[in-house]
C-alpha cells in the first residue's frame, strides 16, 4: 500500500510547489481586501476598477489625488456644446501587438452607451450619446446635453480592444483581458490571486520589476501579518487599529489619503419612524461623531460637515456645520415625535467594504442604545446587499459611502430620481441637480451644489458621518508608491529595493 | 396423564427466509428454507423432543408453532383451532396457552426490570389486575424453588440456574398448556442442568403440561422425552417413540447422532459409525436425500430422489430410501412429503 | 526425539499452583493448590464446571494470563525440570508453540480472520523451526493433510470464515501441532462443535496423540468426553482440585461427593430410566463469597460441622487416587 | 480497575461541576456580570486584562473594540452557547430517536428509507448544510437551533437504529412478543429503557459538538448576529484584532474549550459509568 | 463486497439528488437571482433575458427538473458571480482543497495510529493517561481557535510560517495541522479502543500461545484487524473533514472549495453553491468507495 500512496502524495505536494514559480525578488505582491467577481469591465466597484486598471486604461488619466491628466488621449477640446474631440496618443499598442486606434475608443464608448449591455459605470458618462471616429487617432464624443463632468467621468471608463471583442467574444475578454496598460494578464483565480507580468513595451515606461501579484486577503489582521512577514509589499485597507502595529514593526510604513467618499447613514424616509423629520434630526443629535472619529478612525479622514461632500470636493458648502452631539435634545425630540422605543431599528452595513464600517455601525448602534433606541447591527453579505439595494429595501437604516471623485455631481446624483437609488425624493433638489449639470459655468455649478447640500442638511435624508480615509501600508522595500484617494492601485512606477 | 388426545398438530410447515436486499436492489434468488415441510403431532401431556445439530431448523420450528415467526406455508392446529387462520382476538387467547422458555436465561429478561415485574409481564399483558399479578408471583416463586423476596431483585443478581427458574416461573404465569422449551438447559452447568430438568418434569406432572423440548443434547432428551423427532436440514428424518429410537435408530443420521454421544463409560468400544463432513448450509441443500453426502449407506437413488416418509411397524416415521427398501415399500406409491 | 524423557518421569509437573485475579471488588483466588504430573503420551482430563478454575489452570501453564490483572501466587510449573513461572518472556516465547501448545474452545475466534490459514500455520514453523517460506509451506500442507483437511494445498489460501467449524478446529489443531509439541493443552476443544463434529475431532485428537506420543491435557466440562479420552482425571471445584484418579477408577468409584454428584446428574443413556435425576443442590459459589472450610460443603449432602471449618487436604484413597474430602473414608464405609 | 472507576467518577464531577457552574452563570448573568455586556465606552476601547500592562481591575478580562466589558460579554455569551447547544441537541436527538427506533424496529422498507436517508445525509458535511441553510434563512438563535438540530439527526438515528435492532433480537423482546405484547408496548417498555444510557452519553457528547458547531457558524458570521454576545462572535471579532488585542480571541477561545472540555469529560465520565466498554459513539 | 459497492453506487444518486434538491430549493426560495445580479440600471430586456435563461418563470419543481436535465449533460449553469461556467470555478478550487485534505488526512492517520497504539499498549499507565487527556482536550478544541493560536505562535510571534494564502509547502503546514486536529483525537481514541478490543480476542491469545512476541502480534495480527474499524471510522469522518476544511480555509485564506462556497453562498451564486455541494458529495462518495475497496482488500470476510 505504502508504495502506491507515497508517489501520489508527492505529486500532490509538488503540484503546490509549482504554483510558486516566480522568483520573489522580481515580484511585487499586493494584498487587496476585496476582489471583484470577475474582470468584467464596467462593474461599479473600486475593487474591480483597481484590478482592471492594471491592464486597461482610460482616455483620461487620474492620479492618486484625483487630478485629471492625459491618458490614452493626449488632449481634448470642445467642438461644440455637446461634442468633445479627443486626440489620441500614437504608437500605443495592445498587449497582443495590435495598434491602439480611434476605432477602439469609438467601439468602447458606443458599446457602453447601449443600454442592453448593462454597463455598470454608465452613470459616469450618462449623458453621452455616442462616439465617432474622425481619423485614426482622433475621436469625437457627443453628449445629449451640456455635460460638464464628461472628462472626469471618462477617467473611470477603460478602453477595450475592438478587434479582440470581434475575434474572441465578450466572454473571452472577461476571462482574459487585453489592454494597453502597464501589466499583462497572466492568471486570475477569483477569490485568491491575480497574476500579471510587466508590459515591457508600455508607453509610459516599463515597470521596474517583472511580475505583479495581487492577492485577496479578506481578513485585515492576516493582511497585516502578511506584510510584516514580507509576503506582501503593499496592503490595502489597513484597519486603523493596526496602524500603530505596522509603524512600530519597522518594516513598513503607512501611506494614507482622504478619499472623496462620504460615509452616510441613510434613513428609509418612506416609512415610520423615519418619515418623521424630527426622528431623523434626533438621531443626528444622538451620535457623537467627533468621539467616533477620534477613537475608531483615529482621526484619519475627516468628519463630514453636515453634508454629503468632503471638504475637497467641488460643491462643498463651507457654511453648513454638523449638528452637535446632544443626547438630551435627541431624547426630547424623540419623545416629541412620539417615537416607539420598543421597536428594533436594524442598521444594515456591509463588512470590510469601507474603512471600519462594522465598527462605526456598532458604535452608532451603541450610541443609539444610550438614548433608549433599540438599535441592532445587521451585517449584510454582498449578494443580499445588492438584492436589497436593487429592491430599494435596505431597511430603516443603512450605511453606505458615495464617492464624488472630486465633483459633487458624481455623489449627489444618487439622491435624484435619475440615480434611482434614493428613497428620499425632493423635487427642488432634483431641479437644482439638473441645473448644475446643464451649465458650463463652474461658479454656477458650485452655487447649485451648495444649495443642494443646504437642502439635504435641512431635510436629513441621511446622517452624514465621515469622509473616509484610504489607508495603505507599504513595505520599506518599496518606493514610488502612493495611497490613492480613489482606491485604484497604481504600482507601475513602484520600485523594489 | 390424561387420555391421549392431540393438542398440537403441525402440517407441512415451511419457513423460507427471504434474502436480504435493499429497496433498489431486490435480488432475485432463492431464500433459505430453514424449515422445509415438517409435519408432526404432539399429544396432550406428552413431551416431544426435537433434536438436531445447529442450523437444522429446530429453533425456527418452535417459533413457527406459536407464530413468533410467520410460516411461509403450512398449518398449525392447536386444540382444534387453526392457528394460522385465527383472527387477532382468538389468536391472542390461544397464544396465552402456549409459552416459550429460552435457551439463554441471561438475555431472556429485560435487565432493567425486577424479577417480579418480569414474571408478571405476561399477566399484565393478558389484562390481569396488579393485585392478581402480585399474588400470582408470590405463588409462582416457591413453585420454581425461589423465595418471595427474590421478586424485588434484578436478573443479574441471580446465577444461571436461578435465572432459568425465573424464566420457567414466567412461562407458567398465565396457566399455559403447551410450553416450547428451546434448549432450556444447554447453557447451564452439569450440576444445575439436573435441577432444572427435574423442575420441568415436576411441573409437567403437576400442571399437566405438554412440552416441545428442543435440544441438541441426546442425553437430556433421552431422559425427558416421550417421543423424539430428529431434524436434519429443515426436515424431520425420523420421529417416534423415544425407547424405540434410542434402542434401534433406523435413519443413518439418527444412528450417527446417537453413536457420537460421548458416554461416561470409560473403555467403551469406540468403533461406532462416524459421519464424515459437516451439516451443509441451508442455502445449498443437496439434491435427492439431503443427508446423502454424509451417509455411509448412500445409494444411487439417494442422490436423485427425496425419500418419502414411511411408517414402520412400531409406529415410527422415517424418511430414508434404505428403510423404505428394507420395508419393501415402493417409494412412489407413497404420498410425497410435501406437495 | 519425544522420547527424551523416560516413561515414568514426568514431562510436566505442576506443584501447588495458585493463581489470583485483581478485580474491582478485590483479590480473588481463581486457582488454589493444583498439582499434577504428566508423562509423555499420557492424557490428563481436567473436569469442572464454569468458574472451577480449569481454564485458568490451562492458561497459567503457558503464562498466557494478562500480567496486569493476574498473578501466580504460588507453585511451580516444571517442564522437563525447568520452572515456567521463573522463565523470562523471551524464554516463554521459545516454549510456547514449540514445547507446549494450546487449542482453545472456539475455533472461529482462535483464528485471525484477516490472515490466510496458510500464513497462520506457517507462523510457528518459521518462528521456531526457522524454516524458509517454501519449506514452511510444504510443512503446512503436510500438517493440513495430517489433520484431515481435504485438498490441503488449496486450503492454504483460504480464510477462516471460508471453512466449516470442524475444519477450523482441525486447522487450529494443525497449528498447535506444527512444531510437534511435547504437551498439548486442549481447552474445551469440542464444546463449540456439534455432536457429530465433536466425535470427529475427538477421534482426530486421539489418533494424533498416539502417532505423536504427546502428553495431552484435555479440559472439559463433559464427563463423557473425559471417559472416552483421558487416562487420568482431575476434578476441580471452586478453584481447587477435589479428586484425581485414573479414569476407570473415577467412573467406577468416585470418592468425592462432588464427583459423585456430578456423575449422577448426567442423564443415563442406557436402558435404565429414572423418574428424577439425582441433582446437586444449590449453586456454584461466587469467587467473592467463598464458603468457609470445604467450598463444597453448602451443597454437600454429607457435610458435617468439621467441613465448615477445615479446608480438606488431598488424601490418598486408592492407587493413584486422591480426593480432598474430610469424610472420604467414612463415606467409603457408608457406601460399602 | 478501582482506579479507573475513580477516574470516571472524577471526570463526572469535574466536568459536571464546571458545566453546572456555567449553567448557573448563564442563568444568573444579570447578577453576576459586572457590566451591561452591550454598554459601549469608546474611551475604554481595547483595554487589556487586569494582569497585563495597561489593564485595570475595573475590567478583569479587559474590554473589546467598543469598550464593552469582556468578562460580562463572556458570561452572557454562555447563554447563547448553552441554549443553542442543548436545544439543538434535544431537537436532533428527538428526530434521530424516532427515526432510529422506527427503522430499527420496523425494519424492511421503513428501515431502507430511513437509513438510506441517513446514509445520504451522512455523506454530506453537516456544516455545509448548516451554512447553506443559515445563509438562506438568516442567523438568529432559533434558526441556528433548527439548522443544527436537523444537521445531526442521523448520528442519533444510526446509533439508535443499530441498538434497537440488536435489542429487538434479544430474547426478552421475543418473550414479550410471545405474550402478545404490541409494538408500542415493546418500544416503550423494553427498548427505550435500554437506549437511555447510550442516549444520555451520546446526547452529552453531542451537546459539546453542537456548541462547537454554533461557535463555528458564529465565527463564520453565520450565527446569532452581532452585537449579541456569543462566544463565536467574540472570537470572530477578536480574530480581526489579533495584533492589538489577542486577549479577546483567546478569552473566547478559552471559554469555548473549557465548556466543551467539561461537557466532554462529563459525557466520558457518564460513558465509563454506564458501561466502561461502550464504543466511541460520537 | 460487490454488495457494498452496489450499495454505495445506489446511494450515490440518492445522496446527490437529495442534497441538490434541498440546496436548490433553499437557494431559489430565498433570493431571486435577477435582483441580485442585475442592478438598478437594468433594462426590462435584461430582466426578461435572465429570467428566461434561468427559467425563473416556471414552477420551482420544473426549474429543478430543468436543472437536473442540464446537469446530466454536464452543465451546472453559469456562475452569476464569476461569469463563467459554475463548474470551472469549483474545479479550480477543489485542487487546493484536496491537497489540504490529503495532507491533513496523512498527518491525522499516521500520528493518530501511532498515538493510539502507544496508548493501547501502555493502557492505564502514564503515556496512555497523557495521550488520552490530550485527545479529549483535542476533541474540545474549536479548530478555528487552534488555527488562530497557530497563527499567533508560528506566524506572528516566530514568523516561521506564512499567515495565510496558498503557495509552496510552507503555506500548507498550518492549515493542514489545524485541519488534522479535527480528526486526530478521535482517530487516536478509535485506534486505542480497537486495539484494546482486539487484544482481548482469542486469536491474539492463540498467537501468543504460538510463541509470537507482543510486538509481532501487534504488527501482524492486531493492526490488520484494527484497520477495519479505523477505515469505517475514516469513511464516516470524511464528511466531517470536508466540513472542517471550510473553516480552516476561511481562517487561512486557502483558496479551496470552502472559501468558494462561503463567498458563493453570501453572494447567492446558486449555480456555484450547487456545483460545490455536488462536487463535495461526489468526493465524499468516492472517498467512501475507496474506503470500501480498501476494506475488502484488508478484510477477506468482506471480499467473499
Amino acid at each position: 500500500m505504502r508504495t502506491r500512496i507515497v508517489p501520489v502524495l508527492a505529486a500532490l505536494f509538488s503540484l503546490s510547489a509549482t504554483t510558486l514559480a516566480f522568483s520573489a525578488e522580481k515580484t511585487l505582491s499586493v494584498a487587496a481586501a476585496v476582489f471583484p467577481r470577475s474582470l468584467q469591465t464596467g462593474q461599479s466597484s473600486f475593487a474591480a476598477l483597481s484590478l482592471i486598471a492594471q491592464t486597461n486604461e482610460a482616455l483620461v488619466g487620474r492620479d492618486n489625488a484625483g487630478n485629471i491628466s492625459p491618458g490614452l488621449a493626449l488632449k481634448w477640446e470642445a467642438v461644440n456644446e455637446t461634442t468633445t474631440r479627443f486626440h489620441l496618443r500614437q504608437g500605443v499598442k495592445w498587449h497582443d501587438g495590435k495598434d491602439f486606434t480611434a476605432e477602439d475608443v469609438a467601439f468602447t464608448i458606443n458599446r457602453i452607451v447601449d443600454p442592453k449591455v448593462g454597463y455598470g459605470l454608465l452613470a459616469r458618462i450618462g449623458q453621452v450619446s455616442g462616439a465617432k471616429v474622425v481619423d485614426k487617432y482622433t475621436v469625437d464624443i457627443t453628449t445629449k446635453t451640456i455635460f460638464p463632468t464628461l472628462v472626469r467621468g471618462l477617467s473611470d471608463i477603460v478602453i477595450e480592444p475592438k478587434h479582440y471583442y470581434e475575434q474572441a467574444g465578450e466572454q473571452a475578454v472577461i476571462q482574459r483581458p487585453i489592454g494597453t496598460g502597464p501589466f499583462i494578464y497572466k492568471t486570475y483565480v477569483p477569490g485568491d490571486r491575480y497574476e500579471l507580468t510587466a508590459n515591457k513595451d508600455y508607453w509610459g515606461g516599463a515597470p521596474k520589476y517583472e511580475n505583479l501579484v495581487i492577492r485577496q486577503i479578506p481578513e485585515a489582521a492576516t493582511r497585516v501579518a502578511s506584510l510584516i512577514a514580507g509576503e506582501t509589499q503593499i496592503i490595502e485597507e489597513v484597519p486603523v487599529d493596526l496602524i500603530e502595529q505596522i509603524e512600530s514593526s519597522g518594516r513598513a510604513k503607512i501611506d494614507e489619503i482622504t478619499t472623496s467618499a462620504g460615509l452616510i447613514l441613510t434613513y428609509d424616509v418612506r416609512k415610520p419612524p423615519f418619515n418623521n423629520p424630527k426622528v431623523r434630526e434626533a438621531f443626528d443629535y444622538a451620535i457623537n461623531k467627533p468621539a467616533i472619529f477620534k477613537e475608531i478612525l483615529k482621526s484619519r479622514g475627516e468628519i463630514l460637515d453636515g453634508q454629503l461632500l468632503t471638504k475637497s470636493t467641488l460643491g462643498y458648502n463651507p457654511e453648513i456645520k454638523a449638528r452637535p452631539y446632544d443626547p438630551e435634545k435627541a431624547k426630547a425630540l424623540l419623545k416629541e415625535a412620539g417615537f416607539n422605543f420598543k421597536t428594533t431599528v436594524p442598521l444594515a452595513t456591509q463588512s470590510g467594504k469601507y474603512t471600519s464600517d462594522v465598527d462605526i455601525a456598532n458604535v452608532v448602534a451603541g450610541m443609539l442604545n444610550e438614548i433608549g433606541v433599540n438599535a441592532t447591527v445587521n451585517v449584510v453579505e454582498g449578494g443580499v446587499w445588492s438584492q436589497m439595494s436593487t429592491a430599494l429595501e435596505m431597511g430603516p437604516l443603512h450605511m453606505i459611502a458615495w464617492y464624488s471623485l472630486g465633483d459633487a455631481d458624481f455623489s449627489s446624483v444618487w439622491f435624484t430620481k435619475l440615480g434611482k437609488r434614493s428613497v428620499w425624493i425632493n423635487e427642488e433638489y432634483d431641479a437644482l441637480f439638473t441645473k448644475a449639470r446643464s451649465t458650463s459655468s463652474e461658479e454656477e455649478r458650485v452655487k447649485y451644489y451648495n444649495e443642494m447640500m443646504a437642502l439635504m442638511h435641512k431635510e436629513n435624508p441621511a446622517m452624514f458621518l465621515f469622509g473616509l480615509p484610504s489607508i495603505y501600508a507599504v513595505s520599506n522595500s518599496i518606493t514610488g508608491f502612493g495611497a490613492a484617494s480613489d482606491k485604484v492601485l497604481r504600482v507601475n512606477k513602484a520600485e523594489l529595493k | 396423564m390424561s387420555e391421549p388426545s392431540t393438542l398440537v398438530r403441525a402440517k407441512n410447515l415451511v419457513k423460507e427466509f427471504s434474502p436480504r436486499g435493499g429497496i433498489f436492489a431486490r435480488r432475485k434468488g432463492r431464500g433459505v428454507r430453514a424449515v422445509d415441510g415438517v409435519s408432526f403431532e404432539i399429544q396432550r401431556g406428552e413431551t416431544l423432543a426435537l433434536v438436531g445439530e445447529s442450523g437444522c431448523g429446530k429453533s425456527t420450528m418452535g417459533r413457527l408453532l406459536m407464530r413468533l415467526i410467520e410460516p411461509t406455508s403450512g398449518e398449525v392446529d392447536f386444540d382444534g383451532i387453526e392457528l394460522l387462520k385465527a383472527n387477532d382476538a382468538d389468536f391472542r387467547t390461544i397464544r396465552r396457552r402456549i409459552q416459550l422458555i429460552f435457551q439463554d436465561p441471561a438475555s431472556a429478561f429485560n435487565p432493567r426490570m425486577t424479577v417480579g415485574a418480569i414474571i408478571a409481564e405476561p399477566m399484565r399483558l393478558a389484562g390481569f389486575s396488579r393485585e392478581r399479578c402480585r399474588e400470582r408471583v408470590k405463588e409462582l416463586l416457591p413453585l420454581v424453588g425461589l423465595a418471595d423476596f427474590h421478586a424485588d431483585r434484578y436478573p443479574h443478581e441471580f446465577s444461571g440456574g436461578q435465572r432459568q427458574r425465573i424464566g420457567i416461573a414466567r412461562s407458567l404465569a398465565v396457566h399455559p398448556e403447551f410450553i416450547i422449551c428451546d434448549e432450556p438447559v444447554s447453557a447451564l452447568d452439569v450440576s444445575i442442568q439436573a435441577q432444572v430438568i427435574n423442575l420441568l418434569t415436576d411441573l409437567q406432572k403437576q400442571f399437566d403440561l405438554t412440552y416441545l423440548f428442543i435440544s441438541h443434547d441426546l442425553r437430556v432428551v433421552r431422559h425427558i422425552a416421550d417421543r423424539v423427532a430428529v431434524m436434519y436440514l429443515g426436515r424431520i428424518v425420523e420421529i417416534g417413540d423415544k425407547r424405540a429410537i434410542y434402542s434401534r435408530p433406523l435413519h443413518p443420521y439418527t444412528q450417527a447422532l446417537i453413536a457420537a454421544v460421548p458416554l461416561p463409560e470409560p473403555g467403551r468400544a469406540t468403533s461406532h459409525t462416524r459421519l464424515t463432513g459437516e451439516i451443509p448450509s441451508a442455502q445449498n441443500i443437496p439434491s435427492g436425500c439431503r443427508f446423502h453426502p454424509r451417509c455411509p449407506y448412500a445409494m444411487p437413488i439417494c442422490h436423485e430422489r427425496d425419500p418419502a416418509t414411511v411408517v414402520t411397524g412400531d409406529g415410527r416415521q422415517v424418511a430414508c430410501h434404505l428403510v423404505s427398501q428394507s420395508l419393501d415399500i415402493q417409494p412412489q406409491a407413497l404420498e410425497p412429503q410435501r406437495m | 526425539m519425544l522420547m527424551g524423557t523416560l516413561r515414568g518421569t514426568p514431562l510436566l509437573s505442576v506443584r501447588d499452583l495458585s493463581v489470583q485475579f485483581r478485580t474491582d471488588q478485590g483479590l480473588i483466588t481463581a486457582v488454589d493448590g493444583v498439582s499434577f504430573d504428566l508423562r509423555a503420551g499420557q492424557t490428563l482430563g481436567i473436569v469442572g464446571e464454569s468458574g472451577s478454575g480449569k481454564s485458568v489452570t490451562a492458561m497459567s501453564l503457558l503464562r498466557l494470563l494478562p500480567p496486569a490483572t493476574t498473578r501466580i501466587a504460588r507453585g511451580e510449573i516444571l517442564l522437563e525440570g525447568r520452572d515456567i513461572i521463573k522463565a523470562s518472556e523471551s524464554e516463554l516465547e521459545r516454549i510456547r508453540g514449540r514445547d507446549v501448545s494450546i487449542v482453545f474452545q472456539d475455533p472461529m475466534s482462535s483464528l485471525n480472520p484477516v490472515l490466510t490459514i496458510g500464513r497462520q500455520i506457517c507462523e510457528p514453523l518459521r518462528l521456531h523451526l526457522k524454516l524458509s517460506r517454501a519449506e514452511a509451506k510444504e510443512r503446512a500442507v503436510d500438517l493440513l493433510g495430517f489433520v484431515g483437511i481435504p485438498s490441503p494445498r488449496e486450503s492454504l489460501g483460504s480464510y477462516p470464515h471460508q471453512l466449516s467449524g470442524g475444519q477450523r478446529q482441525r486447522v487450529v489443531i494443525a497449528m498447535a501441532l506444527a512444531c510437534r509439541p511435547k504437551v498439548l493443552i486442549a481447552d474445551e476443544p469440542t464444546t463449540a462443535l456439534d455432536v457429530t463434529t465433536q466425535a470427529q475431532i475427538l477421534d482426530l485428537l486421539r489418533e494424533l496423540q498416539s502417532k505423536l506420543h504427546m502428553a495431552v491435557i484435555l479440559i472439559t466440562h463433559d464427563l463423557g468426553v473425559v471417559a472416552e479420552f483421558a487416562d487420568d482425571v482431575l476434578v476441580m471445584y471452586a478453584g481447587r482440585m477435589v479428586e484425581k484418579s485414573p479414569v476407570s477408577q473415577l467412573f467406577a468409584r468416585a470418592r468425592h461427593p462432588y464427583t459423585q454428584g456430578l456423575l449422577n446428574s448426567i442423564p443415563p443413556f442406557g436402558d435404565q430410566e429414572l423418574e428424577k435425576l439425582p441433582a446437586i443442590n444449590g449453586t456454584v459459589p461466587s469467587p467473592f463469597a467463598m464458603p468457609s472450610g470445604c467450598a463444597f460443603h453448602p451443597r454437600c449432602t454429607f457435610a458435617s460441622s468439621a467441613c465448615l471449618e477445615a479446608v480438606p487436604e488431598l488424601a490418598s484413597c486408592g492407587p493413584n487416587h486422591v480426593a480432598a474430602c474430610l469424610r472420604v473414608t467414612e463415606l467409603e464405609r457408608m457406601h460399602a | 480497575m478501582a482506579r479507573s472507576l475513580f477516574k470516571g467518577q472524577l471526570k463526572l464531577w469535574l466536568g459536571g461541576g464546571f458545566v453546572l457552574a456555567v449553567v448557573l452563570m448563564a442563568i444568573f448573568a444579570d447578577w453576576i456580570a459586572p457590566y451591561d455586556p452591550y454598554r459601549q465606552n469608546l474611551l475604554m476601547r481595547l483595554k487589556p486584562p487586569a494582569w497585563m500592562e495597561g489593564g485595570s481591575t475595573r475590567h478583569l478580562l479587559g474590554t473589546d473594540n467598543y469598550g464593552r466589558d469582556l468578562l460580562s460579554r463572556l458570561i452572557y455569551g454562555a447563554r447563547i452557547s448553552l441554549l443553542v447547544g442543548v436545544s439543538s441537541m434535544v431537537l436532533s436527538c428527538t428526530i434521530g430517536l424516532v427515526a432510529g427506533i422506527f427503522a430499527g424496529y420496523k425494519g424492511g422498507r421503513c428501515e431502507q428509507v430511513i437509513m438510506r436517508l441517513a446514509d445520504a445525509h451522512m455523506a454530506f458535511p453537516d456544516i455545509l448544510l448548516a451554512i447553506v441553510m443559515v445563509a438562506a434563512m438568516g442567523g438568529g438563535a432559533f434558526n441556528l437551533i433548527l439548522v443544527l438540530g436537523i444537521s445531526r439527526w442521523m448520528i442519533y438515528a444510526r446509533v439508535i437504529f443499530g441498538l434497537t435492532r440488536s435489542i429487538k433480537q434479544r430474547p426478552f423482546v421475543e418473550a414479550a412478543a410471545s405474550y402478545g405484547a404490541k409494538d408500542v408496548y415493546i418500544t416503550f417498555r423494553h427498548i427505550l429503557p435500554q437506549l437511555v444510557p447510550v442516549l444520555t452519553v451520546l446526547a452529552a457528547l453531542q451537546v459539546a459538538q453542537m456548541i462547537l458547531q454554533e461557535t463555528a457558524l458564529s465565527f463564520l458570521g453565520l450565527g446569532v448576529p452581532p452585537p449579541a454576545a456569543t462566544w463565536g462572535n467574540i472570537l470572530a471579532e477578536g480574530r480581526d484584532r489579533l495584533f492589538v488585542a489577542p486577549w479577546i480571541a483567546n478569552a473566547a477561545g478559552l471559554a469555548i474549550i473549557l465548556l466543551v472540555l467539561s461537557v466532554n469529560l462529563f459525557g466520558n465520565g457518564l460513558r465509563e459509568r454506564f458501561d466502561p466498554r461502550m464504543r466511541q459513539a460520537a | 463486497m460487490l454488495r457494498t459497492i452496489a450499495h454505495r453506487l445506489t446511494l450515490a444518486p440518492l445522496t446527490l439528488l437529495l442534497v441538490s434538491f434541498v440546496t436548490f430549493i433553499i437557494l431559489r426560495v430565498t433570493g431571486n437571482p435577477v435582483d441580485i445580479y442585475l442592478d438598478i440600471n437594468r433594462t426590462p430586456e435584461q430582466v426578461a433575458a435572465l429570467t428566461e435563461r434561468l427559467h425563473l418563470d416556471k414552477p420551482l419543481l420544473v426549474q429543478y427538473l430543468i436543472y437536473l436535465r442540464d446537469l446530466v449533460q454536464g452543465d451546472f449553469g453559469q456562475s452569476l458571480q464569476y461569469g463563467g461556467p459554475a463548474i470551472d470555478a469549483v474545479i479550480t478550487s477543489i485542487g487546493p482543497t484536496l491537497r489540504l485534505l490529503s495532507a491533513a488526512l496523512l498527518l491525522a492517520v499516521t500520528l493518530g495510529t501511532v498515538a493510539g497504539l502507544v496508548a493501547a499498549v501502555y493502557r492505564d499507565r502514564f503515556p496512555d493517561a497523557v495521550l488520552s487527556a490530550l485527545a479529549v482536550a483535542g476533541q474540545s478544541m474549536p479548530s478555528f481557535w487552534l488555527g488562530i493560536l497557530l497563527i499567533q505562535l508560528f506566524a506572528l510571534k516566530m514568523q516561521w510560517l506564512p499567515t495565510s494564502g496558498s503557495g509552496g509547502f510552507k503555506y500548507l503546514i498550518l492549515p493542514a495541522l489545524t485541519l488534522s486536529a479535527v480528526l486526530l483525537p478521535n482517530f487516536m481514541l478509535v485506534t486505542r479502543t480497537a486495539v484494546l478490543d482486539l487484544m482481548n480476542e482469542q486469536f491474539v491469545a492463540t498467537a501468543r500461545a504460538k510463541g509470537l512476541s507482543r510486538i509481532r502480534i501487534l504488527l501482524t495480527h492486531i493492526l490488520p484487524n484494527a484497520a477495519n474499524p479505523l477505515l469505517s471510522f475514516l469513511g464516516i469522518q470524511i464528511g466531517t473533514l470536508m466540513g472542517g476544511s471550510i473553516i480552516t480555509e476561511s481562517i487561512f485564506g486557502w483558496p479551496g472549495i470552502g472559501r468558494l462556497m462561503i463567498s458563493a453562498v453570501s453572494n447567492r451564486d446558486a449555480p456555484v453553491v450547487l456545483a460545490t455541494v455536488f462536487l463535495v458529495s461526489i468526493t465524499i462518495i468516492l472517498a467512501n468507495l475507496v474506503v470500501d475497496v480498501l476494506h475488502s482488500i484488508i478484510d477477506p470476510r468482506i471480499r467473499h
